[in-house]
């Protein structure tokens, strides 16, 4: 009983663990080995060596899915943190509109991307949405066509991206913001702190393990964006807008080339390894002292 | 109309209870204004409504001569201690109390100077990299201090600041406090459950009962005249002992006379007031009593009566006896001959009492 | 009793209605339908879903598959054998070589055809080029001449939707039409390394760099049945695109030969995207019976004539009358047989009929990378030569 | 004398209005931009096929008709049946309502574990739980369909339920354990010498706080899994699709007739459970659980 | 060996900064000890760790004779009011009180019987339905005690419970807590800062100071018989005076000499201990310097000194004056001659002074 008792928590903590273990680091090891592999429509297990990496660095698509995952990622994560955190603070100001306007911004989240991928189509047209709009009102030197651009394609799709994700974040800061103790709010008016001042050293601090919620999602969104590329530009011009996630999926699904996505799976994971592991580290290892 | 603090009828409701009810108090620069009631009285939502913090539902607030009703808290120009101290949790100590100066913008040789002051004045100085989380009680209760002493506003709120520190420390606060007050004429609106505190720092004591002003005055006024029976009752310690007592005019004074236990009535006379008559309370202050032995040369009158307690307390020993059929306290020497069971000679030094009528309790005289 | 759980991607409208046929005939013959329908990317996702499937141990019965990709599954062992109602029904006989050829595995019939798409068509305004004097363009000199004038009277040429696939499409038309049904053998099907990097080859990226000058600006990420509808409304002249675009038309009330017309696109050849059926290996005798009573169905008359009249494709028999079939089908399916002859009926690289994916998507990549940036023509075929190379 | 900014406070109560009005005036503009999408779908749905056509697409209907809301619920093809979402819808709550569930409450007590009942190796096995979000699903996919086929549950509910539980649970526990920091730890302390056990603790004193972050986890998990494709697409076969499988049927077909009206006003459709998540959970967003709870 | 609790050479650090120094203490049944000491000195962390909320660092702990240290706190037994209230949010005041007998299957009836007598006793009978954010800091403080008051267990632990209380509502929270002791005869460990508190409360004090245990005693030997100059300072408000002096053997006891400013030295006879010799430190309580005109008949040996300061508080009036070389403060009526600036003659009563070395600052005798 007594040792039941005293193993509670690390039982709570057992499955989830366990099922991690398995489906997860299992699944990261059962991909990495199939890297190795020739596998095609289906997996296999014989090693064939580093073929797949090889590949897959000579594949001017992967490079340019890299290039954009990196720029994608930077500014949907910072747009989005930054607005979602903004309009929390804003929504927070005791409105009255407050319920409509949260589901307002929280609603894009809830459309399936294969459709509302059409409407953006759409409007970023320049020939049929925004542009062609704004020429409607006289501005006949207006324009707008990053989506038939290549080398700004991608940043319709941060466009996209952001509308869809920082409602979510704005909930998730909107939840820390709420857990934020009034009497703190208080001291620091009485202080003479500006309410801006009031956020930015007393209140966002206090948020860090939000922060890190958010991250953690917009990240993962980030990385694994897949419908909203192929929904709003279906990779395109070309494979201008191609990030890894629609990389692996091509050549895991269409392409029946499982090796090859196995290797860009993997070079994925390490990735994202290699930024999330020290932000994780500082973010737990601060809550020790 | 006072200078620093103007409050004029004054209403506070949460929902639909009154919480404060016609609050008008002032202070003028410089006044040392102590809030002093029991427990759930208002006063922290009092501190509250001056600092703009809570909505007030009636009446106006004048800081240093200018409107600040619907003023935010912000730009009143005030610190404030918080009862429940409210320091910033993911800021050091040492943050926790410059913050508000480099919001300011107050040169950083200043914040270092005055931090270091302030932390010498309460003793913090080893604790000035700590989160609060990794203090103690005492220590936040410091550094919310801390945090106030810094500033240099129109007006300083304190809210029990001391309630958590030991008796050495917290006499040396109030000093430091009272050095605060003196020396920059600082002003000053402070609760406090400590009726020391209350007593050695105030110029003003507002005493308050349920949301309303029971008496405004010098603490002398207060301990020596209070406005009724219940601030007789709740400032000193132990309390003023209301000794029911009948009153008849006696030539150009009254005579009291007050029940005993198994004994005949004991008959005072009160020399100073004329008019009392009839049923009243004896408003009469445990140092007042004192054992008649030793004190001999004074006008004390005397009487005897059976001792049911006597409970020491280093420098004092307080011993309660029956009179007028309730328990009443006197405060005596440590070296009282007094023991449970036995008659004590007494002597009432009713030049210091106070009378009351039974009803409403208010002061008669 | 038959059964038979059937994985496809044939999901709204026209498709639906049409595969519904098949499945009220199963019922008829007392079997029972299981829809299992997963539509999206040209069947990416149903191949994803196939594959879960797969590997579960929980095979569909019947998998809409075409292509090599029936190959590719049969060789990792999973497809069923159904020779013996391919023999009953003399398939061999009523079917054309080629397309025969895709149905079979190591000898074996593993697969059932549905219909024949033809990839190579052109779709043109009839009110625009009857405004402009033009007539349909026969070789691709003369479409250039065509889309030229058209261009300079101040109409899109060239209705496109900016997506890899369409590229692709555009791209083998031109292959076939500048390099000729060998040429297109060489490069697209037993991907010759001479043939990708041949001066015709790059003759070919020369003429998409052309095409893409015949496009409108909005182009890019367009879906095919947009284009189709610039055409419908005058909005631009031509496309390009398989014959499913037919049916856009139809929907719109038009009439081939009056408001649209249709020709295959410059040169000769036919290239041909083939929707078919494999059979999985599954247990059980109801499932067997499924399968074959569905393999039999598919290649039936009824259903071959009533489907692709919901369809726009043509039969894949040979002996389907086509009265009821409208002038473009007529014209698809007599392409159809004159090219079988002449040994010029191509499977379409852009449809997944002439390589295996991994092949099929790297010459894709430089198709559209090189449609959609000012890469030279020199720099593409390297490129394509690499891509390939790389995807083996 | 007195501390260095003054207030002017006229003109200060002057400015708040102005702020306010700003304030008001800035969260519209984002109400628009976040609408724009929407309104561009809703007339679209309420087009018919023939203006879609030849008209504008982004342009108000000249004629309203619901025929597609109509169709897209209980008419649309989506396969051999065209009986619309209508059948797919009940998949889907039936998939979507357990899994949420589910992982929220795993979520929400590993949190609790990880924030409140700190032992050695918990944070260790806490980043190990979170670094799983970040798994490609594609990834999974494959060896996620054997384990299923091995544990006898593929293409049922209950596979779909177990999947997405997995694949949510790094997310809600990061949620809970992120929010259940900043509750003061003495409140854990004074539950324990009254003598409350692990899980009276938390279903007494920290389940009651945590309904902000319970709003938030529940429109996370409700979203991921209501609009989850990738998952639903494999895992599932003939009978047990999800609506997103029908969503997608409807709108994704290469060579159909793309009826985009009909599309709209399905995604519309599909959507509406969820909104109506946001809607209710929404009022959960309340201020200041904790308040009074502790000083310092 | 104690029979309640027994604490065993108790270590406590966080991180690298030892807390609690080899505490070694324990009470027996019906015991009632409180733990005294500086603002920071370990007390709430002593409380923690016997609660079992704080793992230690080493030693043991054994409560009602079983080795509890490392059971968990729900098992202990205990009761406990934490410093900072830690009041369940969530709940009512009525279900923060009752939600320990809830826990522990206590039935229905029972529970609400116990809150009623509680919440009289605590006076917050009208505040039940509220939530603890809408109570008032003391409010909130009575609340927390209800927690612990409605609990039977072996030991309560009650770290500054009153603190936040006005002075009549703590003296009766003080006569309940010690009925509470005395009927029940329930063992307590109390941590306060109050020092009336602690004498009238404690059966046993505890003095601490930065983690290390001072002195263990009775009120009565802490305060009149102090360990070290810490305790003399600590104990007493105001503080003992440690006079600077010098002594030489003087027949059977000592002759002490204090300087005096402005005059010879001033020269007592200390009758009771004859070893002391050189510099000391003379201990003396400000009570027992008294104004040799009101004590004529006992035993005090007088001396003049000039008045500094002469500050009244209440029933008492504190005269400070410079004797060997430092400020001494005394404590003499209200109705005191002493002026500021004139010579007052003092009475000494030595016979409860206190003797400790200047540098190690222990007790010589
Ligand atoms: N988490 C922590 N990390 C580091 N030091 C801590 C932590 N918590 C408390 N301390 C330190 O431990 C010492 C003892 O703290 P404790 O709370 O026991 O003091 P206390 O005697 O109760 O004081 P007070 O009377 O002010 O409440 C203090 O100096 C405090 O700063
Ligand atoms: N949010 C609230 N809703 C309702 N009543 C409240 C609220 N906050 C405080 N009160 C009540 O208002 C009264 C005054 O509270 P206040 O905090 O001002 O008391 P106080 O005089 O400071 O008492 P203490 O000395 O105990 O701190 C109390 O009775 C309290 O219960
Ligand atoms: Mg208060
Ligand atoms: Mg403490």
């Amino acid at each position: 009983m007594q040792w039941l008792e005293r193993h509670v928590p690390k039982i709570v903590l057992a499955p989830s663990f366990i099922a991690a273990l398995l489906f997860v680091y299992g699944f990261i090891g059962w991909t990495a080995w199939v890297s190795f592999t020739r596998s095609r429509l289906l997996p296999n297990y014989d090693l064939v060596g580093t073929i797949q990496y090889e590949r897959l660095f000579a594949s001017p698509r992967w490079e340019v899915a890299l290039n954009n995952l990196f720029i994608f990622g930077v500014l949907f994560i910072g747009i989005s943190m930054v607005l979602g955190l903004f309009l929390a603070i804003f929504l927070d100001q005791k409105i009255r509109t407050e319920g409509v306007l949260r589901t307002i911004y929280l609603y894009p989240m809830a459309l399936s991307l294969i459709v509302t991928g059409t409407a953006w189509k759409w409007m970023l047209n320049p020939g049929l949405g925004l542009e062609a709009m704004v020429r409607g009102w006289g501005f006949e030197d207006f324009r707008f066509d990053w989506i038939t651009n290549s080398d700004m394609a991608i940043y319709t799709v941060v466009i996209a991206g952001v509308w869809q994700a920082s409602g979510f974040v704005m909930a998730l800061f909107l939840a820390g913001l709420r857990s934020v103790d009034g009497e703190i709010i208080k001291a620091a008016q009485v202080d003479g702190i500006p309410t801006h001042r009031i956020y930015t050293a007393i209140i966002i601090p206090s948020m860090a393990p939000i922060f890190l919620s958010a991250f953690i999602v917009l990240a993962h969104l980030a990385i694994k964006s897949f419908d909203l590329v192929i929904a709003l530009t279906g990779g395109g011009p070309g494979y201008a807008t191609d990030l890894p996630a629609t990389y692996m999926y091509a050549m895991a699904f269409s392409r029946g080339d499982i090796g090859q996505a196995a290797a860009s799976a993997t070079v994925m994971m390490i990735i994202v390894f290699a930024i999330v592991v020290p932000y994780l580290y500082s973010e737990l290892r601060a809550k020790h002292d | 109309m006072s200078g620093i603090l103007d409050i004029k009828g004054l209403y506070k409701n949460y929902g639909a209870t009154e919480i404060l009810k016609d609050i008008n108090v002032g202070i003028d620069k410089g006044e040392f204004l102590v809030l002093v009631g029991p427990s759930g009285c208002g006063k922290s939502t009092l501190l509250n409504c001056i600092a703009g913090l809570e909505p007030i539902s009636g009446g106006a607030i004048r800081i240093a001569g200018q409107d600040m009703t619907h003023v935010s808290p912000k730009d009143r120009n005030i610190a404030m201690v918080f009862q429940s101290y409210a320091l910033y949790p993911t800021m050091s100590v040492a943050k926790n109390i410059t913050f508000g100066m480099q919001v300011r913008g107050i040169d950083k040789a200043t914040q270092a100077s005055k931090l270091a002051d302030v932390a010498r004045q309460l003793q913090i100085e080893p604790l000035l990299k700590r989160r609060p989380g990794q203090l103690s009680g005492g220590q936040r209760q410091r550094v919310a201090m801390g945090r106030a002493l810094v500033r240099d506003p129109a007006l300083f709120l304190f809210d029990e600041p001391l309630s958590n520190l030991d008796a050495k420390l917290r006499v040396e606060m109030r000093t430091e406090i009272k050095r605060l007050h003196q020396d920059l004429g600082a002003s000053m609106v402070y609760v406090t459950h400590d009726q020391i505190e209350a007593m050695t720092l105030a110029t003003k004591i507002v005493v308050m009962k349920g949301g309303i002003i029971q008496q405004i005055g010098t603490p002398h006024e207060i301990y020596t005249r209070p406005a009724n029976t219940f601030v007789a009752d709740f400032m000193g310690s132990p309390a003023m002992n209301l000794i029911p007592a009948r009153a008849t005019p006696n030539g150009q004074g009254s005579m009291i006379e007050i029940a005993r236990d198994g004994a005949e009535p004991l008959r005072l006379i009160e020399a100073r007031h004329a008019g009392l008559e009839g049923d009243i309370l004896l408003g009469l202050r445990p140092e007042d009593m004192h054992e008649a032995a030793t004190r001999p040369g004074t006008p004390l009158q005397g009487g005897g009566v059976r001792v049911d307690v006597v409970e020491p307390a280093g420098a004092d020993t307080y011993v309660v006896a029956r009179l007028g059929g309730k328990e009443v306290t006197s405060r005596l020497g440590a070296d009282t001959k007094a023991r449970t069971g036995e008659v004590l000679e007494f002597g009432f030094d009713l030049s210091k009492a106070s009378y009351f009528t039974p009803e409403t309790g208010e002061r008669l005289a | 009793e038959p059964q038979a759980e059937v994985l496809h991607w044939w999901t709204s409208g026209g498709e639906a209605r049409a595969v519904s046929v098949l499945q009220e005939e199963f019922s008829s013959r007392g079997g029972t339908w299981t829809d299992m329908p997963v539509a999206g990317g040209g069947g990416d996702a149903a191949m994803t879903a196939l594959r879960a499937r797969v590997l579960s141990g929980n095979a569909p019965t019947a998998v809409q598959l075409k292509g090599p990709a029936i190959q590719e599954w049969y060789e990792e062992g999973v497809l069923a054998d159904i020779s013996a109602v391919a023999e009953a029904e003399g398939w061999a006989d009523i079917l054309p070589t080629s397309i025969a050829g895709h149905m079979q595995c190591d000898g074996t019939w593993c697969a059932a055809p549905v219909n024949v798409h033809r990839v190579d068509w052109v779709w043109a305004n009839k009110a625009i080029l009857d405004e402009h004097g033009i007539t349909m363009p026969t070789t691709w000199d003369e479409f250039n001449a065509a889309a030229e004038t058209l261009q300079a009277a101040g109409v899109t040429p060239l209705a496109h939707g900016g997506q890899s696939w369409q590229d692709a499409t555009i791209f083998e038309t031109v292959v076939l039409g500048l390099g000729g049904p060998e040429f297109f053998r060489a490069a697209l099907i037993d991907l010759d390394m001479d043939a990708l990097q041949s001066d015709t080859m790059k003759a070919v990226f020369d003429q998409m760099r052309t095409m893409r000058g015949f496009v409108d600006s909005n182009f890019s990420g367009r879906d095919w049945n947009l284009a189709t509808a610039m055409v419908m409304n005058g909005e631009a002249a031509f496309q390009i695109m398989g014959d499913w675009a037919k049916g856009e038309f139809l929907a719109a009330g038009k009439v081939p030969g009056e408001d649209f017309l249709c020709a295959s696109t410059p040169g000769e050849g036919y290239l041909y995207n083939v929707d078919s059926f494999a059979m999985f290996t599954v247990s059980g005798e109801d499932n067997i019976a499924g399968q074959n009573l569905l393999a039999e169905l598919i290649v039936g008359e009824n259903f071959q004539e009533v489907f692709n009249l919901n369809k726009g494709s043509i039969p894949v028999r040979n002996d389907v009358a086509l009265d009821a079939f409208d002038s473009c089908a007529v014209l698809s399916s007599e392409d159809m047989v004159a090219t079988s002859d002449a040994g010029s009926l191509l499977p379409s690289y852009a449809h997944g009929m002439a390589l295996r994916g991994a092949q099929a998507g790297a010459i894709t990549d430089v198709v559209t990378a090189h449609f959609n940036s000012d890469m030279s023509s020199d720099d593409a075929v390297q490129m394509l030569a690499d891509a390939v190379t790389n995807s083996m | 004398m007195t501390d260095a900014t003054y207030p002017a406070q006229k003109q200060s109560r002057a400015l708040q209005i102005a702020l306010r009005w700003g304030l008001y005036l800035m969260l519209s503009v984002f109400a628009v931009w976040y609408l724009m999408p929407l309104f561009v779908m809703l007339t679209t749905s309420l087009k018919s096929l023939e203006e879609i056509r030849t008209g504008s697409l982004i342009a108000l209907p000249r004629e309203i008709t619901f025929d597609a809301w109509r169709t897209a619920w209980s008419g649309a093809c989506t396969g051999v049946k065209c009986e619309g979402l209508q059948p797919y819808f009940w998949n889907s709550v039936m998939l979507a309502v357990p899994a949420v569930m589910i992982s929220t409450i795993l979520g929400a007590l590993n949190g609790y574990v990880v924030a409140q009942w700190q032992f050695r190796g918990a944070n260790l096995i806490f980043a190990l739980i979170l670094f799983g979000c970040f798994i490609p699903f594609q990834v999974v996919l494959l060896p996620m369909a054997r384990t299923l086929g091995l544990l006898d549950i593929a293409g049922t509910i209950p596979g779909l339920i177990f999947v997405h539980v997995i694949y949510g649970v790094g997310f809600t526990t990061l949620f809970f354990r992120n929010y259940y920091v900043t509750i003061p730890a003495e409140l854990t302390k004074a539950a324990k010498i009254d003598g409350a056990g692990f899980f009276r603790i938390f279903w007494s004193i920290f389940l009651p706080l945590s309904l902000p972050i319970i709003v938030v986890t529940v429109i996370w998990q409700f979203t991921q899994i209501w609009n989850d494709f990738l998952f639903g697409v494999s895992f599932s076969q003939a009978g047990t699709q999800p609506i997103t499988v029908a969503l997608n049927n409807i709108v994704n077909s290469t060579t159909g007739v793309k009826e985009y009206n009909v599309d709209m006003a399905a995604a519309i459709i599909a959507a509406l459970p969820t909104l109506l998540v946001y809607v209710v959970a929404g009022k959960y967003f309340i201020r200041g659980l904790t308040a009074g709870s502790v000083k310092g």
